[in-house]
């Protein structure tokens, strides 16, 4: 599989694997059968978070999306504690720990406990198959593309649980959308993601980094709608504004979160992180060619590329945060089926006729650039006639009132101002 | 199937799957329930896995878990508070009595019985599932298929209120 | 120690048991859907079982059984609770001791 | 999913404590699923019985509450009040204090619609973007008030016959750069919002008052104009020499919420107009007429009415010879406008009515005085 690396040196930084295989090796000569699963579990679980996920939650997930927000809002953000504000995020965890973690009276203590960690698990579980580098994919099983999806549906079930056990109105408000906004945006969240398993035929997300090294471009250009679908539709199931109608603050207070506080609510918070750096990390792998940079992966480690990719999507959740108002929670169901599915759909016929005339073509390279760019331009098309199909009429909507002179009372509509 | 792995599994699932299943026959308020028979599914895919069907496994958590557990927990809390308990009716014992002796009969069949088993697992990909789907079973399949779209249609057509019909009778 | 398909069809059988029990007993309708859902879960886990365990030419057999199950299951558990919301709207009850519309 | 089943509404209160309410104003809403069937205000958190109090004051002493009760338009309220005063009293204001009271209201007029434009946006879930970017203009008036009067929010500016202090050598170029800024700033305003496909969907069709509506229930301001009805006491009843300004009363096209707030924008533009032209044109001279500060003024009773940034902002005195009124009431437009709450929200989402409580663009100090 990783025919281009230089060495299998333990001391290869661009391939953190070797360093554990040989510790593994070793551990297996010495400990009893079976223990070396456990510490291959252990080590690939702390590695990956200490590279990847707490540094990120940290720097990135809350740092980073302060700083950043704070710049779109044209103020400075966190500068007060540490360097630039930098040891910021540990404050706020201080802050949070020493927090009292109130329980409302007449909620279902049971439930309202186990809902974070019922939240936490899954976002743990999740970095298992994510492809570091060429060695680095903690569990390399051949469906891990429905792996992830499949974990990635857990963690609504602790939303809905923090939200109906609160026994608190806006709580119960919260859950409610939740469910309803997971059960809608799931369907063309799977059906976008088929059109990057029909192109590249396979259901591993290494082997889709593979087939992009392979054919030196990225899925996302071949099926940019599928990307674009992906982006909305995990944002609309991470909760993240414009989509974030679970916890609208502006209307129902925090939605589930509303009686949480303290740690339990922190782990939430962190793990929301987490959930948007786990669908970056994804998106990063599946559309964005993972640890691949044509060629320069030989050079710079592939785990740092692959980390650079990620966080550069996390970015595009920040920046849509700072920009965009939020939908309502019944427009946001219908943009889902009436505009999703239906794109998603078409996506998904588009790619299959490709892939037919593809095996035609006995799998010519110099193809998948046609499609590329047909697939781009058919895109953009399909969006805007769709949306103008759905009554999208931006020019119908007055950007100016009218000006009259005088006061004198109500003008009707199209009298002489 | 040897190896301690294995067997540790097995026997941690098999408990999770069936003090769960007890837990939605138990618990008096239902949305504990369902979050019992939520764990129980969760633990019916771990078989599943150690079952090699990853692809089953995968499957069953997206569609039992992600969407009718979901599904359940919206019909939950579409029907009204008083109507969420988990009580039994009078038919508790009979059911009790004919699901103890089914019992009885299926654990006498399976120990009874001279399994003709493989030791190894077969090797069974994805892609196989695949090729059986839409080769040798394509006709259920699709049939799968227009169920699903049936069910679909009938689930809309069964909620939808009297004031819609009659909105949609006038457009 | 080593487990065998004798341990699987036990769990399987006995998760079909705990479904049927629960299908029959709950006064509720959607506890019942509960207990059907339980007792689907044990056939599609004896069918995975026989796959990975019996002697067969086509051992995927199995599995394609269960994505059907898994199909059907989706199937009857949206119709299943859209009864039963239906029903509630028009009798505001999901008991199913109360259905007896059709008792004379 | 409202419809599918007979459910049973229930009532959710949406304040005291709420993110969305601006203060402490409570919305009973009673809703059946999402949807809000009915809708009851509940107010008068922040009563501090300012009507009463200032019938122990002196005329001069009262111009302090009045910066309290529309704490996001102090300058409107000073100069309502004195206005009343001024018209009980029969006293004359020279050209320059009217000048610079028109200033002072139209950057008052820009604020407090900055303010506005920024709830409103993060009502509709702009996360906190477009407030931020209002702040950062309001910071520059608010400078500007700091600068001339001493205070950044209550002003106390205003005075009976005039203003309490000439304008200082650093106030014109300030206010020019003010207004160098805001037309561009505006501009950036429309291309966030009014061009955003989210935006225009939450605000547009999301209660809509109509022109009968809005002219019974006897509301004013923005409200009114963006139901299409051109009304503006600048224009209507001029006070402070508001004729000689060349400016237009925007109008909205169908009352919703989004009218509304183009409404609002298009009167910040119209504002720097006019102190475009009032700057250009000020007029040497005193800024004060000299008034006891003990003011007696003659037997009976005056009401003045000012276009303040949120409507019909109306003053009633009443005199009986003695250093304080006998009677003191305020019309506040926020109070009167949120009367026709209760009509644009039924019908709605929760959602929808977060929207609408933030077109109405109330400030409780003012409602419950």
């Amino acid at each position: 599989m990783t025919t281009f690396l230089a060495t299998d040196n333990w001391y290869d930084l661009r391939d953190l694997a070797n360093l554990s295989r040989e510790i593994l090796e070793a551990a297996d000569k010495i400990l009893p059968f079976g223990v070396v699963y456990v510490l291959a579990a252990v080590i690939g679980f702390v590695a990956s978070f200490l590279i990847f996920v707490l540094p990120s939650q940290l720097f990135v997930g809350v740092y980073g999306e302060r700083k950043l927000i704070g710049r779109i809002q044209s103020r400075y953000g966190p500068n007060r504690v540490g360097p630039f504000g930098l040891l910021q995020p540990i404050a706020d965890a201080i802050k949070l720990m020493q927090k009292e973690a109130l329980t409302p009276t007449r909620s279902d203590r049971l439930v309202m406990y186990v809902a974070p960690i019922f939240f936490v698990a899954p976002a743990v579980l999740l970095f298992a198959v994510i492809p570091f580098g060429p060695n680095m994919v903690f569990a390399d099983i051949p469906v891990s593309l429905m792996y992830f999806l499949a974990i990635s549906s857990l963690p609504v079930l602790a939303n809905f649980m923090a939200g109906w056990s609160a026994n608190n109105k806006y709580s119960l408000f919260g859950a409610i959308r939740i469910v309803a906004m997971t059960i809608s945006y799931e369907t063309p969240l799977v059906m976008s993601l088929l059109g990057a398993v029909v192109i590249s035929s396979t259901l591993s997300l290494q082997g889709m980094v593979l087939w992009a090294d392979e054919y030196k471009i990225w899925l996302g250009l071949v099926q940019p709608l599928a990307l674009v679908i992906y982006f909305i539709c995990v944002s609309a199931e991470l909760n993240r504004t414009p989509t974030d109608i679970a916890e609208a603050e502006s209307e129902i207070v925090a939605g589930y979160l509303t009686e949480y506080s303290g740690m339990k609510w922190g782990l939430f918070y962190g793990m929301d992180i987490g959930y948007a750096l786990a669908a970056s990390a994804f998106a990063a792998t599946v559309f964005l060619g993972g640890w691949t940079l044509f060629g320069l992966e030989k050079w710079v480690p592939p785990w740092i590329i692959f980390i650079g990719k990620t966080h550069l999507f996390y970015a595009l959740f920040i920046w849509t945060r700072g920009t965009l108002p939020r939908l309502r929670s019944d427009q946001l169901m219908a943009f889902a089926w009436k505009f999703l599915l239906p794109l998603a759909l078409f996506n998904l016929f588009i790619v299959v006729t490709e892939r037919m005339i593809w095996s035609e073509e006995g799998y010519d390279k110099a193809y998948i650039y046609l499609f590329a760019i047909f697939n781009i331009l058919v895109s953009g098309l399909l969006v805007f006639a769709w949306a103008r199909f759905n009554g999208y009429r931006p020019d119908d909507v007055p950007t100016r009132p009218r000006l009259v002179k005088e006061a004198r009372g109500y003008v009707p509509l199209g009298e002489n101002e | 199937m040897d190896g301690f792995g294995v067997t540790v599994a097995f026997w941690i699932l098999a408990a999770v799957t069936l003090v769960a299943g007890g837990g939605v026959m138990v618990s008096r308020n239902l949305l504990h329930a369902v979050l019992f028979l939520i764990l129980s599914f969760i633990g019916v895919a771990g078989f599943f896995v150690l079952l090699s069907a990853e692809f089953i496994a995968m499957a069953q958590v997206i569609i039992y878990v992600g969407a009718i557990t979901v599904l359940i927990l919206f019909a939950v809390l579409l029907t009204p508070r008083a109507s969420r308990d988990n009580s039994e009716t009078v038919w508790a014992l009979p059911g009790m009595l004919l699901a103890v002796c089914l019992a009885a009969i299926f654990l006498f069949v399976v120990h009874d019985t001279q399994w003709k088993t493989v030791t190894d697992a077969p090797l069974l990909t994805t892609q196989d599932l695949g090729h059986a789907l839409l080769g040798t079973w394509v006709l259920p399949f699709e049939i799968a298929s227009v169920l699903l779209t049936a069910a679909l249609v009938g689930a809309i057509m069964l909620t939808r209120s009297a004031e819609e019909e009659a909105e949609d009778a006038l457009a | 120690m080593s487990v065998g398909i004798e341990h699987f069809l036990t769990v399987g059988a006995l998760l079909f048991c705990l479904g049927l029990a629960i299908a029959l007993s709950k006064r509720n309708a959607i506890g019942v859907l509960m207990g059907v859902e339980l007792m689907l879960n044990a056939v599609n886990l004896t069918l995975i079982t026989f796959s990975r365990f019996a002697v067969s030419e086509r051992p995927i057999t199995g599995q394609a059984f269960a994505v059907f199950i898994i199909t059907v299951a989706a199937a009857e558990a949206a119709v299943a609770l859209a009864l039963a919301v239906s029903v509630y709207r028009n009798r505001e009850t999901v008991d199913v001791d109360q259905l007896n519309l059709l008792r004379s | 999913m409202t419809g599918v089943i007979k459910s049973e509404p229930f009532v959710i209160n949406i304040g005291p404590q709420h993110p969305s309410t601006h203060g402490v104003f409570r919305i009973r809403a009673t809703v059946d699923g999402e949807k809000v069937v009915d809708a009851e205000m509940v107010m008068g958190y922040l009563h501090r019985s300012m009507e009463k109090l200032a019938e122990e004051r002196t005329y001069t002493q009262n111009i302090p509450f009045t910066d309290r009760t529309d704490y996001l338009s102090s300058m409107s309220n000073n100069l309502g009040y004195c206005l009343a005063a001024e018209k009980l009293a029969g006293i004359e204001v020279p050209a320059r204090g009217d000048a610079i009271r028109v200033i002072m209201a139209e950057l008052q007029r820009l604020a407090s619609h900055c303010m506005a434009v920024g709830a409103f946006a993060n009502d509709t879930g702009a996360w906190q973007t477009p407030v931020m970017w209002c702040f950062r203009e309001r910071e520059k008036i608010l400078d500007i008030f700091e600068v001339t009067s001493g205070a950044r929010l209550t002003c106390n500016y205003m005075r009976i016959g005039g203003v309490a202090f000439d304008l200082r050598p650093a106030f014109e170029p300030m206010v020019r750069k003010v207004l160098a800024d805001l037309p561009p700033f505006i501009e950036e305003m429309e291309q966030l919002l009014t061009g955003n496909e989210i935006f225009v969907s939450r605000t547009r069709g999301i209660g809509v008052l109509s022109p009968e509506l809005a002219t019974n229930a006897s509301l004013s301001g923005p409200m009114l104009r963006g139901s299409g009805i051109a009304w503006d006491l600048r224009k209507a009843d001029p006070y402070c020499g508001y004729e000689q300004y060349d400016f237009d009363i925007p109008i909205g096209y169908q009352g919703d919420s989004y009218d509304r707030f183009i409404v609002r924008l298009e009167e910040m533009r119209q504002s720097v107009k006019i102190i475009q032209q009032a700057l250009d044109g000020l007029p040497s001279g005193p800024f004060r007429t000299e008034v006891p500060l003990a003011l007696r003024p003659q037997k009976g009773e005056a009401y003045a009415r000012i276009e303040s940034p949120r409507g019909e902002l109306g003053y009633y005195l009443v005199s009986d010879e003695g250093p304080a009124p006998y009677r003191f009431h305020i019309r506040p437009p926020s109070f009167i406008n949120l009367s026709a709450l209760k009509e644009m929200t039924v019908g709605g989402t929760v959602a929808d009515a977060i929207v609408v409580l933030g077109s109405i663009d109330i400030v409780v100090g003012e409602i419950d005085r």
